[in-house]
């Protein structure tokens, strides 16, 4: 189904944390087409300035009803702040490529960054919901509690949940990538295999993941964050540098190799990790 | 969709360059792609015109991310003119722009002059185009675009070449970075155009404090959104006093009061850009808002109020 | 009066063209007045210098009302640059603005190249003066201003005279209204500029739909605030990169990180105007996030970070 | 005093009838400057579109509050509109001349144009605090009998009121300014030496009341709008085309006679009807 502009009641909007919020929006229609991965183009304002719309990951998708966890980073999530539960507000989506969980998995690992929790705490939803999969384990990093703290709202999941943070006030201290590179080093190769992996977070927890990921040939798809004006694809805005696929790929006289510029609002957010090109690479 | 124009006794056609339009509303060039991904959520057949992506013979690239970055009241673009090539525009996106049965108007650039007319013959044989949009105005590429678009001379002597190239009605859409827009206008309406588009994006940067580098990767970028109307328009008004084909204003329109604005000081008609971003069917809430003026002024064609601007 | 600024470890002065500024903050020129409005809005005493509402031989009248009309995040006006004139402006006005123990610099500018060397003359007979600030940039009046500002033989030969005819600091004040401001700038540096400031407004346009007549009496009017801050930006950026001479940033600076952006960029020294509408205090606040920037940073001087930009 | 930024927290924003709003200000500094005639520049928006301060007239001034009533006319009223009680706002004032009763006056006749009453109540109030006045005569005009209904908000009041509506759904039907002229006929002159004659309203009115003055000889103090950017008198933004004064006049080629712009926020918004010139006089 093609996005479509959607105006959607708000049913709460409760501060979780300090700086995060969990919007519910009543909007029977999106919801039945949302995918876990997908996202919304939210309008903050009704003034110029800010003037774009801003995009938040589902993380919850009800039969009624989609939900983002959002983090106060700017100018239009404090606006959000604000909002009251019966506002009217807009939205264009759902959009994007979800996640694919693959049908082989027998065990899933998550590994989210911050705010990025947010697209595969849905995941881990449709994940249970499916009840296909026996073995959920999300790693979950942050700078400090506060930051881990979140994924307390969104319990009782049966998901195993491993933490980390930055300064060391919760769980493994360090960086979350550290923290699943330990794990992985006490599985099994066969089992890794059968294992679907999924991260979100920021840029250079991403690229860290999709390393990991290379160097031990998993599988694993990163949802990724990138300024966006449209959020539907037709303004070029968001692209990411990736692979050449299908020999469509496009060379530019200063950069050696081929490569290609893709949306990260139509071809993604979710990428193969594989897919990417890291500059500097 | 519910989102068809309301039968009308109200006239709002306009022709441009032999191009006759049902309403003086199209889509600004590169802000709407193609219109696959835009056409669930504005009905393009209601529109007067569609401005393509900029076009080149070959696929492009682009310029490396980030490419935009909001700004008070507007936004910075540096695409970097990324596109599928001709000759995959006309085989796959014209023949999907076709079925709405309105015009569409080709805008396209080159890096050489020779790269600009070869393209404008090439164009000119292809069955579906109602026109073509010149682009001497893009500042995100090196060579090509502004090079052209910022000295009358230089200006004259590409479109001359164009000219030459192409039986379409040609249009030439401007750079607004220059001291005397009418001058260029003039020497672009000589070389043989039929109307002109203006305005494209005003220059600009933005640099992140934190890292202490440009935001975008292409260190400046294309201002556009309401932030530039003013100016657009202050251009618009320059132009129409300095040459007698029909202008085109573009710039900041997101709402009917905007766009009439660039109507009544003399644009025939409109382009719709970044506030696709913001309302995708922002244009017909234009159009309609547009025949609701003209009903409240006791107008039955849009020729009355087109150019009505009283200067003391 | 809660408005000193602390004591601190921080160096954060500059010179700019032989004056010494405590700190790198200036209110703009014609957005002020003479101070006496503002003073017990703003402590004029913390600022690193002044610069006074652009004055003539004689006192002017101005532009007919209406003046000014907002924009999306912006305003337009067109003052016609109303003043007192220069015996009433070292009569009346400077008295009062010399008790703040500030840098004060006049802005001035005149309808012939005669008028600006006879007013550059006597002001420098003028005590108290720090230096000067030349406008040949104001779009709001027919002759002088814009004139000599958007060409470069022009400014050469006017910056020229008026350096001949005084030995005070001498800044020149930019039209961003330009093909290629780094010309001008260069043109205006070999005629013996001691430092630019840019930029100036841009002008526009707003038309009342209603009337059908353009809101201003005048028809277009300068544009500033937060929407001119990115093409601004990309100007002095394109003039430091063009110049040896020091380069003061202005436009739309609304809070220190805007500020930041145009000392990373180059800038020794910045501007504030709009601002001062709607924050009268905001140069106070902007010289507060300037410090604790550096702070942040590590830095114990303001010069380590000018210029600091990291362009790919 | 000269003005200052203050900070107010609202105490109530009443809507009194479509579109308008009275709004309480707690600010007891600023309350103990203020006067009739004078007015605020208010903040309507932390983010840059809307981006100037709105000014409006002081309606009530009390020991530690100031109110305003205000009409929805754009963006910045409509988010005034939403404002609630307990918010704190900010404001540059009191700003301007205002009102100057003079001592001689018997009588005080007061003639508002629709959202022109604001300031006027200020007078009104203060006139009948002072008491030394004894007949005050309010000529309130509006498009509809809506317009002119704001005023039964601020009963009781011991003026007698007079109303006029353009659509005569309420009062007299025509321009305030003729149901005026109509009661100055029938007033003996000398009485008329005695009143104190004050104005409001759209620049229209403001005019025909200034030439009513002007043909009976009465001292008109007129209150006068005009857009504003800063408000206290630095950007020459807000000026109107006066008499010249004191020999300071200037003279433009283009235009005959010798005039003086002066600053509506600064010079007035009250002036005397005498000092204005109208254009196309
Ligand atoms: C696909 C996608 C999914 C996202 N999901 C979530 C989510 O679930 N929860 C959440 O809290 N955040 C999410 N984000 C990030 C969120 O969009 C930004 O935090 C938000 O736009 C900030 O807006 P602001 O006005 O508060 O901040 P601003 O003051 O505008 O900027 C703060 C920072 O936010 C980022 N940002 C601003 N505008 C955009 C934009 N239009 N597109 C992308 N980034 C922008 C910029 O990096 C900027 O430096 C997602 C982003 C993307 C691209
Ligand atoms: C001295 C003075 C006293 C005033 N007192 C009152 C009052 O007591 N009650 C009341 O309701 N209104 C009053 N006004 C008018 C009020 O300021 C405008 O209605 C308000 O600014 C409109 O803002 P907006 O954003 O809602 O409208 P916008 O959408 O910005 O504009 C609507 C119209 O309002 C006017 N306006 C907008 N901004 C300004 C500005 N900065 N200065 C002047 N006019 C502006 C313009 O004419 C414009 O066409 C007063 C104006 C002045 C100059
Ligand atoms: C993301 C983006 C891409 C654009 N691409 C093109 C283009 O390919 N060719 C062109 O002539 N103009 C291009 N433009 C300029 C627009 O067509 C238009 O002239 C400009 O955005 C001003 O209008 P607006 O303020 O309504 O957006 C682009 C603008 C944006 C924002
Ligand atoms: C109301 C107003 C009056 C101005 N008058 C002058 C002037 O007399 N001389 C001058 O050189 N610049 C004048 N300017 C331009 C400002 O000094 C400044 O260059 C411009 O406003 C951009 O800065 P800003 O965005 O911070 O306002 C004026 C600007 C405004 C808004
Ligand atoms: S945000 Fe426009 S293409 Fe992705
Ligand atoms: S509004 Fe600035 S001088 Fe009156």
């Amino acid at each position: 189904m093609p996005p479509r502009i959607h105006y959607a009641k708000i049913k709460y909007n409760r501060n979780i944390g300090p700086g995060f919020f969990r919007m519910l929006l009543a909007c029977p229609d999106a919801a039945r087409e949302a995918r876990p991965g997908q996202f919304i183009m939210l309008q903050v304002s009704d003034s110029t300035d800010p003037l774009l719309r801003r995009p938040f990951s589902l993380c919850g998708i009800g039969n009624d009803t989609i939900e983002i966890l959002f983090r106060i980073a700017g100018r239009g999530t404090s606006l959000m702040a604000s909002w009251r539960p019966e506002q009217i507000v807009n939205f264009i989506g759902p959009l994007g490529r979800g996640f694919e969980i693959p049908e082989t998995a027998q065990a899933v690992y998550i590994i989210a960054g911050g705010i990025g929790i947010a697209p595969l705490l849905a995941l881990t939803q449709s994940i249970e919901q499916n009840k296909t999969i026996p073995d959920t384990c999300i790693f979950f990093g942050g700078k400090t509690a506060e930051d881990v703290a979140v994924i307390e709202d969104f319990k009782p999941l049966s998901a195993t949940v491993f933490t980390a943070t930055e300064n060391g006030s919760q769980g493994f201290h360090g960086l979350v990538t550290d923290l699943f590179l330990n794990h992985l080093q006490h599985q099994r190769a066969a089992d890794i295999d059968r294992t679907g992996v999924f991260g979100c977070g920021p840029q250079s927890m991403a690229r860290v993941l999709g390393a990991i990921a290379g160097k031990h040939s998993i599988t694993c798809q990163l949802s990724l964050e990138s300024m966006m004006a449209c959020g539907v694809g037709s303004c070029l805005g968001c692209v990411v540098k990736t692979q050449t696929i299908q020999g469509s790929g496009c060379q530019q006289p200063s950069e050696p190799g081929s490569f290609q510029y893709r949306r990260v609002c139509a071809e993604g957010p979710v990428f193969d990790s594989r897919e990417l090109v890291w500059e500097g690479e | 969709m519910d989102q068809r124009a309301p039968q009308s006794d109200i006239d709002l056609s306009v022709t441009i360059a032999g191009i006759v339009l049902k309403n003086p509303v199209m889509l600004a060039s590169g802000t709407w792609g193609y219109g696959e991904e835009i056409s669930s959520l504005l009905d393009l057949s209601q529109l007067g015109a569609v401005i393509t992506k900029g076009i080149s013979l070959q696929p492009s690239c682009g310029n490396p991310p980030p490419r935009i970055v909001e700004t008070p009241s507007g936004m910075l673009n540096a695409i970097g003119l990324q596109n599928v090539g001709f000759a995959e525009f006309v085989e796959k996106k014209l023949p999907f722009l076709r079925q709405f049965h309105i015009p569409v108007i080709v805008n396209f650039f080159g890096k050489t002059a020779g790269e600009y007319t070869e393209l404008g013959k090439r164009l000119s044989a292809v069955e579906g185009i109602a026109g073509l949009e010149v682009n001497i105005s893009c500042p995100n590429i090196k060579e090509g675009g502004i090079f052209f678009g910022t000295e009358p001379a230089r200006a004259h002597e590409l479109i001359s070449a164009v000219r030459k190239a192409t039986s379409l009605p040609l249009i030439v859409k401007l750079s607004p970075n220059v001291t005397d827009i009418a001058r260029i206008a003039r020497s672009v309406e000589e070389a043989g155009a039929d109307a002109l588009s203006l305005t494209n994006t005003f220059t600009g940067m933005v640099v992140d404090v934190e890292t202490c580098a440009p935001v975008l990767a292409h260190s400046t970028g294309g201002l556009s959104g309401p932030a530039i109307r003013p100016l657009s328009l202050r251009m618009v008004w320059e132009t129409v006093n300095a040459v007698s084909i029909p202008v085109i204003g573009i710039g900041g329109i997101m709402e009917a009061a905007d766009a009439l604005q660039y109507l009544i000081t003399g644009a025939r008609a409109v382009q719709i850009g970044t506030a696709l971003f913001i309302r995708p069917d922002a244009p017909l809430r234009i159009i309609e808002g547009i025949e609701a003026y003209l009903r409240h002024k006791g107008c039955s064609t849009l020729q009355e109020i087109i150019g009505c601007l009283k200067v003391k």
